[in-house]
């Protein structure tokens, strides 16, 4: 059985997710599988995946550099067939144990995303299908708009940052309840 | 004193009464006061005492600058009277007095300041004795430093920082720059439009003329939906790239403004004259904004010096308000205030051409001085000029030069995307500063490319009215201050220029002009035509000195925000805090230290290292680095990164990994699992492996070798499971790795399935036991840990912690990089040269690591020990000397107690002459003692290494 | 703050980078006398002009190179290592 | 009262006691230029003039006198240091502050109110008993504390018990302390100057003239002089400098940022640092709490200030003494500081005969100002490198003689 930092046992056992104008939730648990290194994108291709551009993300797939890619929710067979590939294929990059995955959503998202993100991701400035590689409530972050349901940010970071990370937001987070922002 | 009636007064709501005491007294004010009209209302003008001369001082601008108005709250020091609200319960108290400020003991010093001439203490507080100083006179002096008292035991408050995006951002409310802001707004421009006061409108909203122009203004801003506009909001300093702090009480919003436009406006600047600090004696400013803002009448009988046209509004204005103008004095000569001059002429008060020399008073002004007659007045109001806000546009790079023709400073702009507009660029009359704004938002529009449209300029028939030169009456009994925040008068500036510092930053650290919080913004104009008188030259020459951020004070905790230091866990740390566990820093993370409650700290760690040498014991090793190398050119790039070579290592071996930098200091060691033809598990010590990381792929970025590097420190939990009956253990485990002595030999590497978990074992291990180290991915790591505690309870295995994990490593000899090694240790001083490949043409250090062996060694890392009792004094500790003829060649890098060997067991640096074992060299003790000890092998226990290879 | 342009992600915040010093020319050690070596070691362009640095965009670890006046602090242009072959 | 002002008050006139002469029309020759008019050159020049009778000496500074990195660093002097060659020269640079005031008959208001560095790892305390075992072997007041004596030596800190960053003690430096940076180059000036030596602002050296192995001379932009021995201490600026005798010294430069709140009554009594913070700060004799920390992360020559610097500095500050966060901040600034590789300075000889290096002082070059002064006068007065100086010869980087200071600086200068 595998035990994610949230999970009972975990590391993060306990840590409270803020939830109201802000909601931050766990999603740790669901699939991601990535590859790096030369070939990533190749073998993808020739299992029909689409990859977007660099810093794009397009159903699912993540292009996170020339040759790094990771490929959300995807088919099951997809980690059979890699190893089953000849190389050139890339290299397992081993998604779903470095990053935790979690998601922010609420009335104060982008109020939130304002403090904790240095990169401008308002909806104007910020398209759907874009990625930012950035910093995140103060460790390395990837984010990009997913409206899982009403608009929302997923997050992938350094999974034994996890209860750090679920603090910071918090701790960002309290404000709203006290005043109002421009 | 009772307050003027409404419409005087729009920030205040006379339905609300606010109580709040000062100085002990209780005092009451309205909803909308600031400290310092609240207490003007009541008669009381005298708010503080100044830095030096503890003079009487009271409010001179109403915006916010002078120290006279600094005052105490409980818990803040060196708040601004004449911005801070009132609020109900509020205790203010006078800043450096001593006593009260009615009567402060320390009033002497004014008397006193004839003695006291600038510089002085650069002449004196030196004798009788070479120590006077340190002992009697820096305390003393210590003691009148300072203005405010820092609360110690102040609460805790929150601070909150966010990021702002924007088009263009438009700092100051006024005319100008709500103009320019609707302007760039109804462009389609994303506009933030920032000023400090609770209302926008600038001086609109104290001035004589505008009520009408701000309503309608107001009214447009208002219905644009992309112009945000920040209240009470500071815009403190300009930062490269158009990055500008807005602080708005407890929060920080850091702005990135592709465009910005400060329209900031001008700050009035007062008359030098004697007693020109005296409580009563304001810019026009003040009066007016105490009028309009606050409808406290600011005295009875009043002089106004106006040297330009809003000192004759001023004077219209306290006329209505029903103070008497005993004169309007105008230094100009044939001086005009244009038509307001008639409309004053028919109130028959007397124009008088001269200046105010002096005024007189002993807490508040009772009379001023012009030409021979002393004019009695309870107000002076000085409006004799501007100077533009200088600060933030020279803080973006901005050149501040002195138009002789309008006696005023003026800006040059660097060429950067940043425009200035309004009183800030010289421009006065209302209908020209419409169009400059219109302008100045039009070319910002231009660069952001957006639709733009001509503007018609207006001619500006103010701007050669707003300055007038020689408003400085030097008094030859001084106290014609120049600087009233640090109590400078004319002739110490003058003094200063004959002493030779000639310079204006020179003149700035001699005297402290300008150092105070106001930062210059008073005495600029003034020091600088001081200085230019008495060095010849001009003002342009003197300049300001420069303008440095912040604009106006900021506090720490709006800077500091949260303080968030990096914490990550293994995935295991919930399961050793259940253990028991003294859980420590290292690095972000926590590792266990030892297993159990902390008085028993000795005993336990004692007994976890016994378990390891005599049963088993088992530490999680999670935060360990882990990387993965892959790709057809690993085997080479290990080469390349490492000491050793790797090309020809088996898969399923394992190999060390020593690394060096260019300069051939070891930096990391670990172990290089081959995984596979292409693929290499290596571990990094926990502190190193994110620089370890960065370094190997820019040294790829340069090689360009066909390989990928991951880190994978987060993603693999690990234990080591070690003792001699370790092999028990692992055997009694499910799965499908062959953990017999002849199916998994010592440095060995197999991967398979262990307990249903996906594992990377190796046999490797640091304290010198039989050792299987079993890594996994973090998800399944508590998983295979209880399976491996299960397996483990039958023969009594022992989780143990960092601290017996020392003990047992420095037994075996096992350095410590980082401990045992230092910026400049070279493999060869460890005695490493057996982890050099000979046969590599190349790896990062090897050129250095030769030049610095042919050298030779100045110093070698040996063994240590010394028998006496554990806890005796005459042993020495950790980074105690090594001397050779009593001089430092090394020191000792690790000691401690070995439980196993019953005696201190150290690693040390000895002279390279000395590193032969048997040699004797001499350690010294922290208690002084030296001691001679014969130099011994690195390996303290087992030195045949029998036991890891059971 | 500065902003500094990472040729793959964009426009970010200075403090998003780490600066890997001036580019230096990579000699080969067992053709470099001693003197030159060390003076590989320690000496770095460090002119008030135009430099050419490495800079590790901390967040996707990617490498790059900037041109940057070391006096302005202007950056005239950042480019992907693989250019450099082309210089 | 001191019977110097005594006199003032009662006489009404202002005593000019002329520190700083006029600058004077460039001579054709000068025994000595020195390049630099911040406090070592014109210690140095001082020392030359007293100790060696060497009066025809030009010290050239391109702008207003100690206006570089004299003028904007944090003061403290220290003698903390862990290679024995670096403390034999810190300590005494240490008792020439002790003695300066007397000396130049200016009061350079040195103040020992004592360095106390924090450790809040065990590595840091590791490091910190070093430099305490190598300080008192040396005889320097030096010793590391628990962190019951940091409590009682600053007691108003954070100790942040069972926290990331707990203190588990200090090195505690009774002997450190600060000076009024200004006054330092000041009395220097005035009396070199009073003994004839020529100091020259506004003039700024635009290259030399290097014939024979030596510089010929020094073209400036107020004319052209010949120097029989030249100089160079112009902080920032050396690498530069030196490049233009083509000499290429092993330095980068970066900018380092200082601090400073408004004046406040006495609390802090010591410097305080902590090395994992990056953050020191020290209360000035006027009351303001001066802040400072680690370089900025990439060369640079300009002398701008960033706000993630003082967000920094502030978060450090705080977190150390929790109950400034009401404090406020009046300015910060920034000087431009020559890193050499090893984190010492280089002194001594270049390669050119008579062109002497006083370069590469980083952010700790305040301290040093009179003990490099006195031994680059003696270096140049005989033209052979003094003892004490020469383990900081350029040439160590060629020989790999680095001194190990790495890692000295890290929290305070």
């Amino acid at each position: 059985m595998r035990i994610y930092p949230l999970d009972p046992q975990g590391a993060a056992e306990g840590t409270p997710l803020v939830t109201g104008d802000v909601t931050l939730r766990d999603f740790s648990h669901t699939s991601r599988f990535g590859l790096k290194g030369r070939g990533s994108v190749a073998f993808l291709q020739s299992q029909g995946i689409s990859v977007p551009g660099v810093n794009e993300t397009a159903t699912g797939v993540l292009r996170l550099g020339s040759e790094e890619v990771v490929v959300l929710d995807g088919p099951t067979e997809l980690r059979a067939s890699w190893e089953a590939a000849q190389a050139p294929k890339g290299y397992y990059a081993w998604r779903e144990e470095t990053w935790a995955m979690m998601h922010l959503s609420g009335e104060r998202l982008f109020d939130l995303m304002a403090k904790i993100c240095p990169v401008d991701l308002s909806v104007s400035a910020f398209a759907v299908g874009r990625i930012a590689q950035t910093r995140v409530g103060y460790v390395e972050a990837i984010t990009w708009r997913n409206d899982r349901d009403g608009i929302g940010f997923d997050l992938l970071f350094d999974i034994a940052a996890t209860a750090f990370f679920a603090d910071a937001v918090a701790t960002a987070s309290a404000e709203f309840n006290r005043e109002v922002t421009p | 004193m009772s307050r003027l009636p409404a419409p005087w007064g729009n920030r205040i709501n006379r339905d609300v009464p606010v109580t709040f005491s000062f100085e002990g007294r209780t005092n009451q004010g309205f909803a909308g006061d600031v400290i310092a009209s609240a207490l003007a209302a009541k008669g009381q003008w005298m708010l503080s005492r100044s830095f030096k001369y503890h003079r009487p001082r009271g409010l001179m601008s109403m915006a916010g600058a002078e120290a006279d108005t600094l005052v105490q709250l409980p818990s803040d020091p060196n708040v601004q009277a004449d911005r801070h609200p009132i609020s109900q319960g509020l205790r203010v108290s006078a800043q450096n007095v001593n006593g009260s400020l009615a009567r402060d003991r320390d009033a002497y010093m004014d008397k006193l300041g004839r003695f006291l001439p600038v510089g002085f203490y650069y002449r004196s507080f030196m004798g009788p004795t070479r120590n006077s100083w340190l002992k009697m006179w820096e305390p003393l002096i210590r003691k009148k430093a300072g203005l405010g008292v820092v609360d110690l035991k102040a609460p805790h408050a929150d601070y909150e920082k966010a990021n702002l995006f924007c088009d263009l951002l438009v700092v100051g409310g006024g005319l100008a720059g709500l103009t320019a802001a609707i302007e760039a707004a109804e462009a389609g421009a994303d506009v933030i439009l920032a000023d400090m006061e609770p209302v926008l409108g600038g001086a609109l909203t104290y001035g004589r003329d505008g009520v009408d122009r701000l309503d309608a203004l107001l009214k447009q801003a208002a219905a644009l939906p992309n112009l945000r506009v920040m209240t009470e909001t500071v815009v403190n300093g300009w930062f490269e790239d158009n990055w500008l702090p807005l602080i708005r009480g407890n929060k920080l919003y850091k702005t990135r403004a592709r465009e910005v436009l400060l329209a900031t406006g001008s700050v009035e600047q007062p008359a030098v004259f004697r007693n020109n600090d005296l409580p009563g004696i304001m810019l026009g400013g003040a009066a007016q904004r105490l009028m309009r803002h606050y409808a406290v009448k600011p005295g009875h009988r009043t002089v106004v010096m106006a040297a330009n046209i809003d000192g004759y509004r001023v004077a219209l204005d306290l006329l209505e308000a029903g103070v008497e103008l005993a004169a309007l004095v105008d230094p100009r000569p044939g001086g005009s205030g244009g038509a307001l001059a008639s409309e004053l002429a028919a109130t028959g008060t007397k124009v008088i051409q001269g200046v105010v020399e002096e005024a007189r008073g002993k807490t508040h002004v009772t009379a001023v001085k012009v030409g021979d007659d002393w004019l009695d007045c309870d107000l002076a109001v000085i409006s004799v000029g501007y100077a533009p806000m200088w600060q933030l546009p020279c803080h973006a790079g901005a050149k501040l030069g002195y138009d002789e023709d309008s006696a005023r400073f003026s800006l040059t702009l660097p060429d950067a995307a940043l425009g200035i507009a309004g009183g800030l660029a010289g421009v006065f009359a209302a209908d020209a500063v419409v169009a400059d704004a219109q302008q100045a938002a039009q070319v910002a529009l231009q660069r952001l490319n957006l639709s733009t449209r001509e503007i018609t300029p207006v001619a500006d028939d103010e701007a050669s009215l707003t300055n007038f030169e020689p408003v400085i009456a030097s008094h030859p009994m001084g106290k014609d201050f120049v600087d009233r925040d640090e109590d400078i008068q004319v002739k110490d500036l003058q003094n200063a220029v004959k002493e030779g510092y000639r310079e204006l930053e020179l003149i700035k650290r001699f005297t402290t002009v300008g150092m105070g919080p106001s930062q210059g913004r008073h005495s600029a104009l003034a020091t600088a035509r001081v200085v230019a008188k008495a060095t010849d030259r001009s003002v342009d020459q003197i300049g300001v000195t420069t303008a440095r951020p912040p604009f106006g004070p900021e506090t720490l905790g709006v800077l500091s925000g949260h303080h968030h230091p990096a914490e990550r866990r293994t995935a295991l740390h919930r399961e050793h805090i259940r253990l028991g566990a003294d859980m420590r820093p290292v690095g972000a993370w926590r590792r266990p230290y030892f297993y159990g409650p902390k008085v028993d700290a000795k005993r336990l760690i004692e007994e976890e290292v016994h378990a390891v040498r005599n049963g088993v014991g088992i530490l999680d090793v999670s935060t360990l680095g882990g990387l993965e190398v892959r790709g057809p050119d690993a085997g080479e790039f290990l080469n390349r990164i490492y000491t050793l070579a790797y090309k020809k290592q088996p898969v399923g071996r394992c190999r060390y990994c020593l690394m060096t930098n260019e300069m051939g200091t070891v930096i990391d060691d670990g172990v290089a699992y081959r995984l596979a033809e292409d693929l290499y598990y290596v571990t990094a010590t926990t502190g190193a492996v994110a620089r370890v990381y960065a370094d190997m792929l820019f040294w790829n970025a340069q090689w360009r070798l066909d390989v990928d590097v991951l880190n994978v420190t987060s993603a693999f939990s690990g234990f080591n499971i070690t003792g001699p009956k370790a092999r028990d253990v692992v055997t009694a485990l499910d799965g499908d790795i062959d953990f017999s002595r002849e199916g998994f030999a010592y440095l060995d590497g197999h991967s398979g399935t262990v307990a249903g978990v996906p594992v990377r074992a190796m046999r490797i291990g640091f304290t010198g036991e039989l050792s299987y180290e079993l890594h996994c991915p973090s998800t399944y790591a508590k998983t295979l840990w209880d399976a491996v505690i299960k397996v483990g309870e039958p023969v009594g295995m022992r989780p143990y912690g960092l601290e017996a994990s020392r003990i047992l490593r420095l037994e075996k000899g096992h350095i410590l990089i980082g401990q045992d090694t230092d910026a400049l240790t070279s493999p060869d001083e460890l005695g490493f040269e057996w982890a050099i490949s000979k046969t590599k043409p190349f790896f990062v250090g090897k050129r250095s690591i030769e030049m610095r062996r042919n050298k030779g060694l100045s110093r070698k890392l040996v063994g240590l020990s010394f028998d006496a009792p554990q806890g005796d004094p005459n042993v020495p500790g950790e980074s105690c000397l090594v001397l050779k003829d009593d001089v430092p060649v090394g020191h000792i890098t690790s000691v401690l107690w070995s439980p196993t060997l019953s005696a201190h067991i150290a690693l040390a640096y000895v002279h390279g002459d000395d590193a032969d074992e048997g040699s004797v060299v001499t350690v010294k003790c922290r208690n002084g003692v030296r001691l001679n000890v014969p130099v011994r092998g690195h390996t303290f226990f087992d030195a045949e290494n029998k036991r890891q290879e059971l | 703050m500065k902003i500094l342009t990472c040729p793959m992600n964009g426009p970010r915040n200075i403090n998003e980078f780490q600066s890997f010093g001036p580019l230096k020319a990579n000699p080969d050690p067992d053709a470099t006398s001693d003197a030159d070596w060390a003076r590989h070691l320690f000496r770095a362009d460090n002119s008030r002009g135009t430099i050419v640095e490495w800079w590790r965009h901390v967040p996707s670890n990617y490498f790059f190179l900037a041109e940057r006046n070391a006096t302005t602090n202007e950056v005239i242009r950042t480019f992907d290592p693989s250019e450099l072959e082309q210089m | 009262m001191p019977l110097r002002l005594l006199k003032y008050g009662l006489s009404g006139s202002y005593p000019v006691t002329g520190d700083i002469p006029a600058t004077p029309d460039l001579k054709p020759s000068y025994d000595v230029v020195i390049v630099g008019g911040g406090g070592h050159g014109l210690a140095c020049a001082h020392y030359l003039s007293k100790h060696h009778g060497i009066t025809n000496v030009a010290v050239l500074e391109k702008g207003y006198l100690a206006g570089g990195n004299t003028a904007r660093n944090t003061t403290t002097i220290r003698s903390n240091y862990i290679t024995k060659e670096g403390i034999a020269f810190y300590k005494e640079g240490v008792q020439l502050y002790e003695e300066m005031s007397e000396e130049l008959d200016f009061n350079v208001m040195f103040s020992q109110r004592g360095q106390l560095t924090l450790a809040h790892s065990e590595a840091t305390l590791r490091s910190f008993h070093l430099r305490a075992e190598m300080g008192k072997h040396a005889g320097t007041n030096i010793e590391v504390v628990d962190a019951q004596t940091v409590r009682e030596l600053s007691p108003h800190l954070n100790m942040d018990e069972g926290g990331p960053l707990e203190i588990m003690g200090g090195l505690w430096h009774a002997d450190g302390g600060t000076a009024r940076h200004d006054a330092v180059a000041w009395g220097y000036a005035a009396q070199a100057s009073r003994r004839g030596v020529e100091i020259h602002q506004r003039t700024e050296v635009e290259g030399f003239d290097v014939e024979g192995g030596k510089i010929a001379r020094v073209r400036t932009n107020r004319g052209t002089v010949t120097a029989g021995q030249v100089m160079i201490a112009v902080g920032g600026m050396n690498y530069d400098m030196a490049m233009k005798a083509g000499v290429e010294l092993p330095i980068r430069c970066f900018p380092l940022q200082a601090m400073v709140t408004q004046p406040l009554k006495p609390w802090l009594h010591t410097l305080v640092s902590s090395v994992s913070l990056h953050t020191y700060l020290v209360q000035s004799s006027r009351g303001e709490i001066v802040i400072g920390g680690g370089s900025d992360p990439y060369q640079l020559y300009s002398t701008r200030s960033t706000l993630d610097m003082k967000e920094h500095l502030a978060e450090g500050a705080v977190h150390l003494f929790p109950f400034l966060h009401g404090v406020r901040l009046l300015r910060q600034w920034a000087g431009i500081t020559d890193m050499t590789p090893d984190y010492s300075p280089i002194m001594g000889a270049s390669p050119l005969s008579n062109l002497w290096l006083d370069c590469g002082w980083g952010t700790w070059g305040f301290k040093a100002t009179p003990v490099a002064g006195k031994y680059m006068a003696q270096t140049i007065a005989n033209q052979k490198v003094a003892p004490i100086l020469e383990p900081f010869t350029m040439e160590r980087f060629a020989t790999f003689d680095l001194l190990n200071e790495m890692g000295a600086t890290a929290a305070s200068h």
